[in-house]
């Protein structure tokens, strides 16, 4: 208790530390806010869950870490895990997604539960468990007294990138009539097809999109942080944390949730200790869900 | 009942009586077997029959491990000196003292997650779909993370059980016995259970719960009472548990969402969603699976599993019993009478 | 007779869109009423605001002398005010039977009740009333697999084995053949009559409305347009106009 | 078709003395059913056919629903399908458009020489290749996208997305309600909005065939009156072909040049619209008397 | 002629977060076999045994852990076992080594709450952890004296593990620094998955403490010197366990510099035994029989695990027999022999008595020790540059 007090108050005393979480705390939300967007996606559109999501993060960073080691240009990693990663997405929807689409809720997050356990224990088998994370030797910026806050430039840019990526995919689903497509079919598949969308192609053109962004997001946590063929979970659960905090369907919702979860995170770390951190994360979601839980019951309703 | 229904039960009966004298080396098993097949059953309560897909029922589970083990340490020591990591005292247990904390424990077990699931019903049956699986999830996490950092319940430390002071062989038989007694108590309950008015009521709420509100069921109620009696056994199953591992910790071993509170919806759904016997026969093969693969295919074990539940779910999706009552619907009582079947003949 | 449901002064808005202005009415107990108007005007709203589905803005719906305006979907439906769906809900995965027997009165059940089996009396019950509305060779069929008007007729069987005290039904005969239409009016109100069951009905199709009902109210863009028997709605220039259309 | 066509409206009115249980129904319609063969059923459809379905056997999963059943509707005509619920009357539009599994029979799209088997065009196929639209009987507007986006999906497979958004426009000028709701998600509509939102969606792409799945249900009576008047627009002055279930069915046998009454998954009676308005034994178990 | 077989049984983290220390571990166990069978085996009566383990991947998970120890004792067979690596590990394993009373010598379970349950089968060769960074505390209180305060006047930040062995250091530290009066002012639990630890070393650089523990495994190591380094955190003294198991020099460089490691055991102290030869001696076998250590410190983690071996081969030779369990394992209870890893005695909990623990210092990339005074080879660095 005495602690929590302590760490409130050097946050009072010390105001640019706040600014210091924030920051720290958008730049890693804005990694969950990919790997969630792309679960908003898969889940909206296919009523598919996910559970392997973290697992493609993790494999877009081994794909961009093995390439940095061949030699590729590191920056290069983002946009080859893109790529890679989205034909490892439609392999995988071809192969089992496509059969337990449309099933019920569990169907899929057990499929996707088999597909987390397995590509976790192969990245083992190939790249060892130990952690591995591609140095790219950038400076970093110091800001504040005591250079409290940091920008190693490394994570600038793979926020950047984060933001462009982000950016471009939300401009596909409004404007391109692929993500039209993918928005109809999301709501009433039959009615869809009785219009002559194929969305059969639509599935797996998503599935695939959300491997790919998964998979740039894990090269450029691999920049900026650790990987490790584990860790894939850490992400899984921020995903589904955040589309769930979200609201399903609500797709820029997705990027605030995980910008603002990021920062709650990196609050709750400072104010209780990291340790609480992935406590944090689900608590706050809880509680989102029963705040929401409580206006519903005023409008006489339910969640779902 | 008929003549062959009854002697097939008296078998099977038999079986488990006798199962620890027939495979002595794996009485262990055995009884984690029991374990599975007991929480495969309490998540279908929910799950299967109701229509409530919970990830977090392992909080159950978690949860009854650590008040059985508070409720024995505390008849007779101070916890925190018990689990203080420095201590240098050592604490025994006689025999009495040991199986009174177990059965107080386990009891104690029971009843604290049946109401702390009938306390926390209201706010989490107010989420339906996969927000109730999430947000259960997230209580599993938030108990794990937040447990281990609780001092007095040892922390990340976890706690160690007294061990049983006599023969050990005599403590498997033990521990067989409870978990078996306790998944029979459960099948012929749940057997009864589904019969009923209360049965039938929360199969409404599985297929269609806004109707089934619409119609005066006592939706909420019967969700709590549901909910409360699944927790109880996984409570009590936990409990249980604890004695067996004799040393747990919260994450990895109590909490453990990603392990046994996964398996068990797999075992769920390898064996048939929302039928009685679907939960055992899941239960059995996947434990037999898992335990026949780290056996012989370690290094590669989660890959098999991995592979294994994938299969299940595209192969088997509706279970086993799924793909019989496609196969044989009229062993399940579809059929369309009369007229129909003169119209098609 | 007396009024059982009281709706007074109702209002009920969706953002900009106002579907309920300020609409008072009463159902007498054990009549048949009747609720018609065009497409939009706010029909099922009205029925949603009495059985608790949304809150409502102002006014207050009464329901046997008790304000029900407050209270959740459930405790209505404990009170005895029962309702159908236009978009019809039955339990797709279980056959009729259970259906049926999934629907008697649980309000009147205490916990221990419940758990008890059914009795033989109500699946004797069951199996009548699936006979009636011509289910009764499908019954061990899944109800998920019944055809759209099948659908709806296990729907009101299933209203009927809850023996409601007032049932309001949305449109109960769209899409039902229409022989088979005078077999629902007449088993309605057959039920009106034999057990004093409270009908309140939303209908487009008049042949059946003005056959039925003792009352009927007349919506249009949200408001009450007019009230009265058939015969006077059947004449109200107002309901010719906004509804009917010439005929 | 010169002849002056005389109309009820809306739902019409009449008595509800007639009380008969499905069963009876059912019973009855077996009772008066007459061997319906093909060359009939080629008669009324003038001997040339656009869809031509024959001996089709098909339903759901195992259970087969249809049991051989024959249809034949020329280009430009329209046919009416009606029978007691559950008859599988939408089982029959399902299996045109491929819902549904079909164990045997053909479907045959195209008038002479250029007949087409699409028997296993896959759904999203026959809109694109074989130009069916089809309404369904069950909700199927996209409930998140607007009213106008609802109405773009239905041009998805217009060449450019401004020809779909240029086909939106017409279809607003025609229908001044669904115009002021434009951009309102399709979700919040009215039933019979709702309804209008589908039939009008399913226009865009200006299909050659219709399959239409009661039009009427839940429609306002003045609703239907306008919405009878679209499709008779559709057929008469654009030519489509236009095949219906309709269980307001008188109005369904006015409107249709050819009837089909379905019993149990089987053909039970066909003829000229008016010759089922006319006949008695159609009216007493089908019309309601 | 030829040897019979004695097999040992072994759970060990060749995956998950012990990972890098299993690896460590199951090397110095190994090693241990081979300079036994070259030195002739184990002597029993008039015959000669060799060791041979049979391992299992416990995933550093307890309950595995647990699991692959009854099917090590079932289905293989095995009478006597090696510890697997980390206190928590063994806290999971021994109390089924016990129910079964299989003798268990352990060599990579430190806390002290292993000690206190009355466990009758099990023994560890190493000291408790409490003792790891105890003495970075007392090197704190006299460099404050040197420099003219008060040891009172020392801040402290703790940040360790959230599993039994750092918790357990933490204990250690906790009780000196309340000894001095020392301020604690962080005081903070690492998490399982560790990646980012800049929440903590934010609040370090806030109140400026004097003195920065941590322990976390190789993880936490790697970690904290990799973000301090980042993060240009500066604390006059920084300690912490596992440098060399994470090689923090190997892989930090510079950043390394000046931190106080504490070590079980260092190759520059003056034991030695007949097998291994003397400390250094040990080292540099080590090193040619596993290149990949040829250019960093040899981890403790791995003498230890040699040293458990030879316990084993100790307690076989003095009680003559290898099939009487009992008898072995009260043969291991009298153990008081020397070893290149140090004396190694017994007390009745189990825990090794005999052994002190030396803190070194990264000076120059080098580990020299700095502490306890009496081991001392090099003078202390501080403040840390
Ligand atoms: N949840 C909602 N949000 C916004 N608008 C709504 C909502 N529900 C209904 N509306 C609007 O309120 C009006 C009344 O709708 P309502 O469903 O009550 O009509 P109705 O009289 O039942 O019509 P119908 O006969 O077509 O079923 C309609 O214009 C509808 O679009
Ligand atoms: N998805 C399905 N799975 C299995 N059986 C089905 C399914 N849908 C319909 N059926 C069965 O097929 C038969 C015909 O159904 P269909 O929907 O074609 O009837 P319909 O003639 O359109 O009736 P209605 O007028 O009530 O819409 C019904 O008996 C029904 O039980
Ligand atoms: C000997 C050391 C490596 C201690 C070990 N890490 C433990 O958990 O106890
Ligand atoms: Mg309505
Ligand atoms: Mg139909």
């Amino acid at each position: 208790m005495d602690n929590i007090w302590f760490n409130i108050g050097l946050l009072l005393e010390y105001p640019i530390v706040n600014l210091k979480i924030i920051i720290d705390g958008v730049m890693i939300g804005a990694l969950f806010a990919l790997a969630a967007y792309g679960l908003a996606l898969v889940w909206g559109v296919m009523n598919v869950k996910n559970l392997a999501q973290g697992d493609f993060v993790i494999a877009g960073g081994y794909v961009s870490w093995t390439l940095a080691q061949m030699g590729v240009y590191p920056l290069l990693g983002v946009p080859l895990a893109f790529v890679i990663m989205w034909g490892l997405g439609w392999v995988i929807y071809k192969t089992v997604i496509t059969r337990v689409i449309e099933r019920d809720l569990f169907t899929s997050l057990l499929a996707t539960f088999g597909l987390a356990i397995m590509m976790a224990q192969i990245m083992n088998l190939i790249f060892g468990s130990d952690t591995q994370s591609v140095d790219m030797h950038w400076p970093t910026w110091r800001l504040g007294e005591l250079g409290i806050i940091e920008l190693p430039a490394a994570k600038v840019v793979g926020v950047v990138m984060a933001a462009i990526l982000a950016i471009g995919v939300v401009l596909f689903m409004k404007k391109s009539r692929m993500g039209q497509a993918i928005r109809a079919t999301a709501q009433d598949s039959r009615a869809a097809r009785v219009l002559g969308i194929d969305t059969e192609k639509v599935y797996a053109f998503t599935f695939a999109l959300n491997a790919a962004i998964c998979g740039a997001a894990g090269a450029i946590i691999v920049m900026i942080w650790v990987i490790q063929p584990f860790y894939g979970i850490t992400y899984s659960v921020r995903a589904f944390v955040i589309v769930t905090a979200a609201g399903l369907g609500n797709l820029p919702g997705v990027i605030a949730a995980g910008l603002g979860i990021g920062a709650a995170e990196q609050y709750g770390a400072h104010i209780f200790g990291i340790g609480y951190q992935q406590a944090i994360a689900v608590v706050l979601l809880l509680v989102v869900l029963f705040y929401r839980l409580m206006r519903q019951r005023r409008l006489r309703q339910v969640l779902q | 009942m008929s003549m062959r229904k009854l002697a097939l039960y008296g078998a099977l009966l038999l079986l488990t009586v006798a199962a620890p004298f027939l495979f002595p080396a794996y009485q262990t098993q055995l009884a984690t077997l029991w374990l599975m097949i007991i929480v495969a059953l309490t998540w279908d309560m929910t799950g299967g029959q109701m229509g409530y897909n919970s990830l977090g029922n392992i909080f159950f589970y978690g949860t009854g491990m650590y008040v059985g083990a508070v409720i024995t340490i505390t008849l007779y020591f101070p916890l925190a000196e018990y689990t203080d990591a420095s201590r240098s005292e050592t604490f025994t247990f006689t025999p009495e003292m040991y199986f009174t904390g177990m059965v107080l424990g386990t009891l104690g077990a029971g009843l604290f997650c049946a109401l702390s699931a009938y306390a926390i019903g209201p706010l989490f049956f107010g989420l339906r779909g996969p927000y109730f699986a999430i947000g259960t999830l997230g209580l599993a996490i938030a108990a794990g993370e937040i447990v281990s950092n609780i001092d007095i319940l040892g922390g990340g430390q976890g706690i160690s059980m007294p061990v049983y002071g006599g023969d050990f062989e005599v403590f498997k038989k033990i521990i067989y016995y409870v978990f078996a007694a306790m998944g029979v108590v459960l099948i012929v309950f749940l057997s009864w259970f589904y019969q009923t008015r209360f049965g039938k009521a929360i199969n409404a709420i599985r297929d269609d719960e806004e109707k089934a509100e619409a119609m005066g069921i006592h939706t909420l109620r019967y969700k709590l009472v549901t909910w409360a009696i699944s927790a109880f056994f996984v409570g009590m199953a936990g409990s249980i548990s604890a004695f067996q591992l004799i040393h747990f910790e919260p994450l990895e071993t109590a909490y453990q969402t990603i392990n046994l509170g996964i398996f068990m919806v797999v075992c769920v759904l390898l064996g048939g969603k929302g039928t009685l016997w679907g939960p055992v026969i899941g239960a059995i093969l996947f434990h037999v699976f898992k335990e026949v693969t780290w056996n012989y295919l370690l290094g590669w074990q989660w890959v098999a599993l991995g592979a294994l539940i994938v299969v299940i779910v595209v192969f088997f999706q509706d279970g086993l019993m799924g793909w019989l009552r496609h196969r044989k619907p009229e062993w399940f009582g579809i059929r369309v009478e009369s007229r129909e079947a003169r119209a098609s003949a | 007779m007396s009024a059982i449901i009281e709706v007074s002064h109702v209002s009920k808005s969706f953002g900009g869109v106002k579907a309920n202005e300020d609409i008072s009415l009463t159902v007498e107990k054990g009549s048949i009423t009747g609720l018609i108007g065009p497409n939009g005007s706010g029909k099922t709203t009205l029925f949603n605001s009495i059985v608790g589905y949304h809150p409502i803005d102002s006014g207050s719906i009464r329901f046997e002398g008790r304000e029900i305006s407050k209270l959740l979907v459930p405790e209505i439906a404990r009170l005895g005010l029962l309702r159908t769906f236009q978009q019809t809900r039955i339990y797709g995965k279980m056959n009729c039977v259970e259906n049926m027997l999934i629907s008697i009165p649980h309000r009147k059940m205490t916990l221990l009740e419940a758990f008890r089996r059914n009795t033989p009396e109500e699946r004797e019950r069951a199996e009548h009333l699936l006979h009636f509305v011509g289910l009764y060779e499908k019954r061990w069929l899944q109800a998920g697999s019944l055809s759209f008007g099948q659908q709806k007729l296990l729907e009101f069987a299933m209203a009927l084995m809850n023996e409601p005290t007032v049932l309001l039904l949305d449109e109960p005969t769209a899409g039902i053949n229409p022989t088979l239409i005078n077999g629902l009016i007449d088993r309605l109100k057959h039920a009106n009559r034999e057990f004093g069951i409270t009908l309140f009905i939303i209908e487009h199709n008049m042949r059946v409305i003005m056959n039925m009902a003792d009352r009927i109210y007349c919506l249009a863009h949200g408001r009450l347009l007019a009230e009265g028997t058939p015969e006077e709605i059947q004449n109200d220039q107002r309901v010719i106009d906004a509804y009917l259309g010439a005929h | 078709m010169a002849e002056e066509r005389k109309r009820s409206t809306g739902y019409h009115l009449g008595s509800v003395e007639t009380v008969i249980s499905v069963d009876e129904v059912v019973e009855q319609a077996r009772a008066i059913a007459q061997a319906v063969d093909q060359a009939d059923l080629l008669a009324l459809a003038h001997n040339d056919p656009f869809v031509l379905v024959e001996d089709l056997r098909a339903g759901y999963g195992q259970m087969e629903i249809l049991h051989g059943i024959n249809l034949a509707v020329a280009r430009g005509q329209s046919l009416c399908l009606i029978g007691p619920n559950g008859a599988g009357k939408s089982t029959v539009l399902h299996a045109i458009f491929g819902f549904n599994n079909i164990y045997s029979g053909r479907i045959l799209v195209g008038a002479g020489e250029k007949k087409r088997d699409i028997t296993r065009l896959s759904p999203q196929s026959k809109l694109r290749e074989a130009g069916i639209a089809y309404i369904l009987q069950d909700k199927s507007v996209f409930p998140g996208m607007t009213v106008e986006e609802n109405l773009w999906m239905g041009g998805y497979l217009k060449d450019s997305p401004r020809e779909a958004k240029e086909a939106a426009e017409r279809i607003f000028e025609k229908y001044p309600r669904l115009a002021a709701r434009r951009k309102h998600p399709a979700r919040v509509l009215s039933g019979g909005e709702r309804r209008l939102l589908e039939i009008s969606r399913a226009l865009v792409m200006d299909p050659e065939i219709l399959l239409v799945d009661e039009p009427s249900i839940g429609l306002e009576p003045r609703f239907i009156d306008m919405v009878f008047d679209i499709l008779d627009e559709l057929q008469h002055k654009d030519g489509k072909t236009i095949i219906m279930v309709e269980q307001n069915a008188k109005k369904g046998l006015e409107f249709a040049d050819i009837g089909y009454v379905m019993v149990s998954g089987e053909l039970a009676i066909a003829g000229k619209g008016s010759e089922l308005l006319e006949n008695p034994d159609v009216g007493r178990l089908f019309l309601g008397g | 002629e030829e040897c019979g077989t004695i097999t040992l049984g072994a759970a060990i983290s060749l995956t998950g977060k012990y990972a890098t220390n299993g690896y460590h571990t199951q090397n110095g166990y190994e090693f241990a076999i081979r300079k036994i069978a070259e030195a002739g085996g184990v002597k029993v009566g008039d015959k000669c045994y060799n060791f041979k383990v049979i391992y299992y991947d416990d995933e550093s998970k307890g309950d595995r852990g647990a699991t692959l120890a009854e099917r090590l004792i079932n289905q293989d067979g095995v009478q006597y076992m090696l510890g697997p690596y980390s206190s928590g590990l063994t806290a999971a394993i021994a109390p089924v080594t016990e129910k079964y009373k299989i003798p268990m010598v352990e060599a990579e379970g430190a806390s002290r709450s292993l000690f206190n349950k009355g466990y009758r089968y099990l023994f560890a060769v190493l000291s408790t952890s409490e003792q790891y960074l105890a003495s970075a505390v007392d090197l704190a209180a006299l460099m404050a004296e040197k420099s003219g305060k008060s040891p009172s006047d020392v801040k402290v930040a703790v940040a360790v593990e959230n599993d039994p062995f750092s918790l357990d250091v933490r204990a250690g530290v906790i009780e000196d620094a309340e000894g001095y009066g020392m301020q604690i002012v962080v005081d903070e639990k690492l998490p399982r998955d560790l990646s980012d630890m800049t929440a903590i070393l934010t609040k370090v650089k806030l109140v400026r403490p004097d003195l920065l523990v941590v322990s976390g495994h190789s993880k936490g190591a790697a970690t904290a010197v990799r973000q301090i380094a980042e993060q240009g955190v500066s604390v006059p003294m920084i300690a912490m366990t596992h440098c060399e198991a994470a090689d923090i020099v190997g892989n930090f460089g510079e950043a390394a510099e000046g931190i106080l490691c504490s070590t079980q055991w260092a190759e520059t102290l003056k034991y030695e035994d007949p097998i291994f030869g003397s400390a250094a001696n040990y080292n540099e076998e080590f090193k040619a029989a596993f290149p990949e250590y040829a250019d960093r410190a040899v981890p403790y983690q791995a003498a230890q695990a040699s040293a458990a071996v030879l316990v084993y081969k100790d307690a076989f030779e003095r009680a003559g027999t290898v099939d009487d369990r009992e008898a072995v394992r009260d043969a291991i209870a009298a153990t008081d022999m020397m070893t290149f890893y140090g004396p190694i005695k017994f007390d009745e909990t189990g825990k090794n008595i005999a052994k002190p623990m030396v803190l070194r210092q990264i000076q120059n990339g080098q580990y020299n020790v700095v502490a306890p005074p009496e081991f001392a080879s090099h003078e202390l660095i501080w403040p840390r540059p």
